[in-house]
């Protein structure tokens, strides 16, 4: 039984990772990475780590993909960049190449070797105890709840680790207010750069594209460009229509 | 403490260096004062070196004098030990002559862009840092004075030298510190593998009397001759020896005279001297193993040095290229790997330094008058400034090696010392050497000789006849050069004390001075050489 | 089937009747409404404001600073959860902890509100 | 619930102890930044604009003295006098104290210090908000101090965290140039995927060794003699890609010279010193200290690396020409060399890092102190034509930009010619001679970058001779007394320990590492 749920599990966390990266819209895009994040919730649970699927589900596919779209809303959907220009010649087979042979190394580690996680833990309490299932079908439930277990790491080993959180989300927070603040004054003028050589060929460059892809959205846009942007949007759409 | 022997090799190296800090704090307006505090500070450096020559004890000119050993930087075991002998002295008697002059030349012609603030303070720092590589007797400290040389020299000529200054000073600067790069990869290699402990020392040094006196035995062969390698390449580059040249005609070419007279006189001489010094007493061993390819590249260099000057139109990039032939004989008399030899190239480098920093003295003059160096269009120098016309035409004589001139006693000795170099050496090839090193001999009369005729014979060229700026030698030329001629016609006269002086220092840093009974490995056959040197070794090893 | 997911169907059963249940309510109210469509009637309800333009609109950058806010206290509520609920056992150690804990949020939190985020204009 | 936490549980569990002498530096910083943000968010309109500087420096100082106890008493061998010297760790062993944390509390405390009276005149300047800078900055060195410190790998991560995001925010500060923006999302962008790299690289560790605890996972790797080491294999290479990162080593440098230039400068100031010394605490107290006895498995991929980062560094810097994308593959190029010291894997080549850091720490600030003042209003006129003839301008500028220079480029008298030579030592004495030979011909080609920028200061633009235009350039150029003070510092650092560094590398030496248990 666990089985059939792991690879449920592993097949929905696997499309939705699919999904995040060839969703042209980048709301699906967020939206498909939710159901990755549950997918994870739920091998939590089927490894009886409850706490940590609530987590999951509270955490990430509620707080943190909010905070994703939020983002996506703002940088706003309908101006999609152009990604189809490739900055550096031939750079998507590479990327395919690079990633095949990433996949091709994970899965030769993880296959080769899934049976060999050699370490022990070490210390006896931190063990976070399992149900055991006994032979006649009964199961031993688990000593203490594995949220108690937690705690406790918590407010031993890893209680400097904790207070130091403290100290990281409010670095967050006054980066995110110091970031979000309006700039005082007027923007200062792109700099008049040549493109670097890398990417002088092979397609002409306009000045402002070359400078900085990100400077698009405040400065001039290409009408022409848009339209194309445009269309290549309508297109992953209706791809998306077909699939 | 007396101070004639702890401290008076240092107040004379850092003397220059303070009278650089009081030059630069003299205004900027002051020029008469900074010129003359600029003077001051470098003759009383010379009375220094003065009462150094006359205190010097030539009796025991083999053994290092004035010594002191401080500490430095315990931690990678680095003294300040400094010391001079017998090799030594002569360096630092031209270093302490020559920087004067160059001082007194400059105050009567100052080369553009002027700021005589920052030239004179450089040329000050630049003395320090000679001065300091020929007292160094420590491995880190030699080579902390061997790069602060590198940096006034890379300015003079990228400030105050000719149009293609820019590539000059930094084809300068790129090559010499390549060379200094791999010979710190070298010196750090001979710490680690040297055992000082041998001859009473720590066991991982960088003092060089430790590391000559024979620490250095127990290091396996092929390492030793990376080592050389390494170090080979450092002082190679300083030298310059053969395919490591072609910064030298640039540099010397660009930059201001006196840069070219410094560089000539004595920036060249630290790569000799560190073979002297350094590789060959260290590492003898591997000194022999590769004595017959640095002897194939000084005569290449000989005989490279001749023909690129018989292929220049310009006078000055003419004297860089006989730089190049003249150190060749030098190299080859340093890779006979015998005193004769060496005393030979040491002779050879004073000689060198006086003669060629003269012919660039007097490019320099050439040139304010001129405006020109081309060959092509000088002429009739005996004629328009008949002194000058003659003084060019002494030391070219003394250049091409005229006998009762001193470069006679640096290029003759060599070429006979590679009739018969040390046992260990194949003779044969070396008298090959010999043959090819004295038809540079011909050929260096050649162009000299030929850049004479150019020059100084026939008629001034029509444009500059009657020019009222093209005068005869003025007073401050007088004063700069007087010296050198005098020294260049005395040496050749009568050689005799610089030989001796450097004689018994040239032999001691032949010996491999290990345990008591030393056998003399270098004048053995090649085999039983080799076997010499690896009998000590064994020794070594059993020895502990 | 094992102990832990068989406590599972349970929520399954409940979840099955609850989507079964909504689609009973929804479906018999669809037989007993009358009909009668009109344009206006189709309009995505906004608060009474006629909708303009395309749902993808751009949003405000301070959305952002708000949603950082309840991802801090978030994850705070995910430190306090597995202390709550053994309190007795950490002691004042624990209290202390948590304690600063939430004394530095707090200041993160109070730093953006003088700054002025928190307030919509 | 005040009787239920007195009445003793029976299932108590037992708190640890905190050793608060041992954590004082990282609480004066760390709690000065937070007092900071209350201070600002309490009285913003009240605080004049010398006082978050100030505060800063004092701050800074502060964690500095606070070392220095710290500093005797862990360098000091245990004594019937004074059991408790040597190095100790607290927290349930998460945070260690020794000799090699304190140096580097030192370090970031001095690089504090620096970096906000640097900031002062530039943040007016540019007007930019002072105080979150100053708390950005404070908060960040408590991360570098974290990292140098964690005995555990999740303390590191958290350490590594704090370090990063604070300088992301800090490089994007420059609100109105577009550049800066850029810089601090790329980093944001590229450091985030290096932390999840990092992550990974803890996950797959703890799966081979059992625990996240250095001192426990050097206790499993030299007891236990694993048959099949992939799992361990696998997660040191993911830690290593995550520091390397954060050191630019290359291949992972590709963010560098985009956020080197984009970033203000004073924040780059920052990141060449704080966050490169942070990233290489944290790589020898992981590498070296903790997989120690795994060296042999880990030193041919940092000798790799290292003769990566020291040639790209040092021949791509030739084709720039913006003084600070130059300077950030010197930087990498430091890298290289701060990694030939890594990979001798000894005590010594420990030593010598520490001593590099600390060197390159006081000549990188100085050198973007003089950029800053350089390039003037904007912070975007950074070609080497924009700075050309700076030192016949402003001389006093010139030179101290020579000094460090030339110090980058090891030139002797200077403290950076004695950390080159120190990690050169260190190779040459772990037989790496092919390793220290290409480090430096490296040198030499690196040299060549700096000549060009002392070539464009004391050579290039138009000669200035009408004394009252000289006047009006130098007044173009104004020192403030601030960056005039770490200029003095940073010059006389770079130059006093290059003519006697015997004390800074006996100090580097007895901040050697060690794995405590507390």
């Amino acid at each position: 039984m666990e089985a059939i749920v792991f690879f449920v599990s592993a097949a929905i966390i696997l499309a939705g990772g699919l999904g995040v990266i060839v969703l042209r819209n980048p709301v699906h895009a967020a939206l498909s990475l939710v159901a990755t994040l549950f997918g994870v919730a739920v091998l939590f649970i089927d490894m009886e780590a409850y706490f940590l699927a609530a987590v999951q589900v509270i955490v990430y596919a509620g707080a943190i993909v909010v905070l994703f779209l939020f983002v996506i809303m703002l940088v706003g959907v309908d101006k999609a960049e152009d990604i189809y220009a490739e900055p550096i010649i031939k750079q998507r087979q590479f990327a395919a190449l690079a990633a095949a042979g990433m996949l091709i190394l994970v899965a030769l580690v993880g296959v080769a070797f899934a049976g060999d996680v050699t370490g022990q833990p070490s210390n006896e309490d931190m063990t976070i105890s399992r149900a055991i299932e006994n032979p006649d079908g009964t199961t031993t439930p688990a000593e203490t709840s594995n949220i108690n277990q937690l705690a406790e790491a918590l407010f031993t080993d890893y209680v400097f680790a904790f207070e130091i959180t403290a100290l990281l989300l409010t670095i967050a927070v006054v980066g995110a207010v110091v970031l979000a603040r309006r700039p005082k004054g007027d923007l200062q003028p792109l700099p008049d750069v040549e493109p670097s050589w890398a990417l002088r060929k092979p397609r002409a460059v306009t000045p402002t594209e070359a400078t900085d892809p990100s400077a698009g959205d405040d400065a001039d846009q290409d009408p022409d460009e848009t339209t194309v942007d445009q269309a290549a949007t309508d297109g992953a759409e209706t791809d998306e229509a077909k699939a | 403490m007396e101070f004639d022997n702890n401290w008076l090799l240092s107040v004379m190296t850092f003397v220059p260096l303070v009278g650089a800090a009081i030059v630069m704090a003299i205004p900027k307006a002051e020029e008469e004062l900074i010129k003359w505090a600029a003077l001051i500070t470098s003759l009383v450096a010379a009375g220094l070196g003065v009462f150094l020559l006359t205190d010097f004890n030539y009796d025991n000119a083999g053994e290092l004098q004035y010594v002191a050993d401080a500490q430095w930087i315990s931690v990678i075991n680095s003294r300040y030990i400094i010391g001079v002998d017998g090799i030594a002295l002569p360096m630092i008697a031209l270093t302490l002559l020559v920087v004067p002059l160059c001082i007194i030349y400059t105050m009567g012609h100052f080369p553009e862009p002027r700021n005589p603030k920052a030239l004179l303070s450089l040329i000050l720092i630049l003395e320090t840092g000679m001065l300091g590589t020929f007292i160094a007797q420590d491995l880190i400290l030699f080579f902390v004075f061997f790069e602060v040389v590198l940096l006034p020299m890379f300015f003079m000529i990228a400030v105050w030298g000719g149009d293609d200054r820019r590539y000059a000073s930094l084809k300068f600067f790129l090559y010499t510190m390549f060379g200094s790069a791999l010979m710190l990869v070298s010196f750090l290699a001979m710490y680690f593998l040297a055992d000082g402990t041998i001859v009473g020392d720590e066991a991982n040094t960088f003092s060089m009397i430790a590391l000559s006196d024979g620490a250095t035995v127990g290091i396996a062969r092929t390492s030793q001759l990376w080592i050389f390698a390494g170090m080979f390449v450092g002082f190679g580059v300083k030298v310059p020896m053969f395919p490591f040249h072609t910064w030298l005609p640039d540099a010397h070419t660009q930059a201001p005279t006196v840069g070219s007279v410094i560089l000539a006189a004595v920036l060249l001489k630290l790569g000799t001297y560190g073979f002297i010094r350094i590789a060959i007493p260290m590492l003898p061993e591997a000194a022999a193993a590769w004595a017959p390819f640095i002897g194939l590249l000084a005569v290449i260099g000989i005989i490279y040095g001749a023909l690129g000057c018989l292929a220049q139109t310009d006078m000055k990039r003419l004297i860089a290229f006989s730089s190049v032939a003249h150190m060749g004989f030098v190299m080859l008399g340093i890779s006979t790997l015998t005193d004769f030899g060496i005393n030979a190239a040491v002779f050879g480098m004073v000689a060198h330094g006086l003669i060629t920093g003269m012919l660039f003295f007097i490019a320099g003059s050439v040139k304010d008058r001129y405006h020109t160096l081309d060959m092509a269009r000088l002429g009739g120098l005996l004629i328009s400034a008949p002194r000058m016309g003659w003084i060019l035409g002494f030391c070219a004589m003394a250049s091409l090696g005229l006998p009762g001139l001193a470069g006679f006693w640096g290029e003759f000795p060599a070429i006979l010392a590679s009739y018969n170099p040390a046992a260990i050496l194949p003779e044969a090839t070396f008298r090959g050497y010999m043959v090819v090193a004295a038809l540079g001999t011909v050929l260096a009369a050649g162009y000299l000789l030929w850049m004479l005729q150019k020059t100084a014979m026939g008629t001034p060229k029509d444009e500059f006849v009657d020019n009222p700026e093209i005068t005869d030698v003025k007073t401050y030329e007088w004063i700069a050069w007087a010296p050198l001629l005098a020294l260049i016609l005395a040496l050749g006269l009568y050689p005799k004390p610089l030989f001796s002086t450097t004689d018994d220092a040239v032999v001691k840093s032949l010996q491999v001075n290990v345990m008591d009974d030393v056998p003399d490995c270098l004048n053995l056959d090649t085999d039983q050489g080799e076997a010499c040197f690896d009998d000590l070794r064994e020794q070594f090893e059993a020895a502990g | 089937m094992s102990e832990f997911l068989r406590s599972y169907l349970t929520v399954a059963i409940f979840g099955a009747t609850g989507c079964l249940l909504v689609g009973a309510f929804v479906g018999l109210s669809a037989l007993v409404r009358p009909t009668r469509p009109q344009a206006q009637k189709y309009l995505t309800y906004e608060s009474g404001v006629d909708p303009v333009g395309t749902g993808w609109s751009q949003s405000n950058i301070r959305y952002y600073v708000f949603a950082l806010l309840f991802v801090m206290f978030d994850v705070e509520a995910v430190f306090i959860f597995p202390w709550a609920t053994r309190l007795e056992a950490y002691g004042y150690f624990g209290l202390v902890e948590m304690a600063i804990f939430i004394f530095i949020l707090a200041l993160g939190l109070f730093y953006a509100w003088r700054k002025g985020v928190l307030r919509w204009v | 619930m005040l009787n239920i936490l007195a009445q003793p549980p029976t299932d108590a569990i037992p708190t640890p102890d905190v050793a608060w002498s041992g954590l004082m530096p990282l609480l004066i910083l760390s709690g000065g930044a937070v007092l900071l943000l209350t201070i600002v968010s309490l009285a913003k309109d009240f605080i004049p604009r010398w006082f978050t500087p100030i505060y800063t420096v004092l701050i800074g100082i502060a964690t500095g003295v606070a070392a220095i106890p710290l500093w005797l008493r862990v360098t000091d061998t245990p004594s019937a006098a004074d059991p408790n010297n040597g190095p100790f760790a607290t927290l349930d062993s998460s945070f260690g104290v020794d000799g090699f944390s304190v140096f580097f509390t030192m370090l970031f405390a001095a690089v504090v210090v620096l970096v906000a009276l640097l900031a002062n005149d530039y943040l007016r300047r540019e007007d930019i908000d002072g105080p979150e800078f100053y708390v950005l900055m404070m908060l960040s060195a408590s991360g570098g101090i974290v990292m140098a410190s964690a005995n555990d790998l999740i303390v590191m991560f958290l350490g590594l965290e704090i370090l990063s995001i604070a300088v992301y925010v800090m490089a994007a500060m420059h609100s109105r140039r577009i550049e800066s923006q850029e810089a601090g999302m790329k980093y944001f962008v590229l450091g985030a995927l290096s932390s999840a790299v990092f992550l990974y690289g803890i996950a797959l560790t703890y799966g081979a060794t059992g625990s996240t605890n250095l001192v426990e996972i050097r206790e499993f790797l030299s007891n236990v003699i694993l048959l099949n080491d992939a799992l361990l294999l696998a997660g040191f290479a993911l830690l290593l890609v995550g520091f390397g990162f954060k050191v630019a080593a290359v291949p992972f440098h590709s963010w560098t010279p985009d956020v080197y230039q984009g970033a203000p400068t004073p924040v780059v100031g920052f990141m060449a010193s704080a966050v490169k010394a942070a990233a290489f605490a944290g790589m020898l107290r992981v590498f070296w200290l903790t997989f120690g006895s795994y060296r042999t498995d880990w030193q041919p991929v940092i000798y790799g690396l290292a003769i990566a980062t020291l040639l790209v560094g040092s021949f791509v810097a030739i084709v720039q020409t913006d003084v600070k994308r130059m300077l950030a593959y010197s930087s990498i190029s430091h890298a290289g060399y701060l990694l030939v010291g890594v990979q001798a894997a000894t005590n010594e080549g420990t030593a010598t890092v520490l001593f590099y850091l600390a060197a390159y720490a006081f000549m990188v600030i100085g050198s973007f102190t003089v950029i800053t003042l350089a390039t003037g209003p904007g912070d975007a006129k950074t070609s080497l034509t924009d700075i050309a003839g700076l030192a016949r301008t402003r001389p006093v500028l010139g030179i101290a930009l020579t000094v460090f220079l030339l110090g980058q480029a090891g030139v002797p008298f200077t403290s950076g010619f004695f950390a080159k030579f120190y990690v050169i030592s260190a190779a040459a004495d772990a037989n790496s001679y092919g390793l220290a030979i290409v480090a430096m011909l490296a040198a030499v080609v690196a040299a060549f970058l700096y000549l060009r920028i002392m070539m464009a200061i004391w050579l290039d633009g138009d000669e200035v001779a009408d004394p009252t235009e000289l006047a009006a350039a130098k007044a173009g150029i104004p020192v403030p007394w601030g960056a005039a003070v770490v200029l003095v510092v940073t010059v006389g650092f770079t130059l006093v320990f290059g003519l006697w560094p015997e004390p800074m590398i006996e100090m580097a030496r007895d901040a050697v590492p060690a794995l405590a248990i507390g």
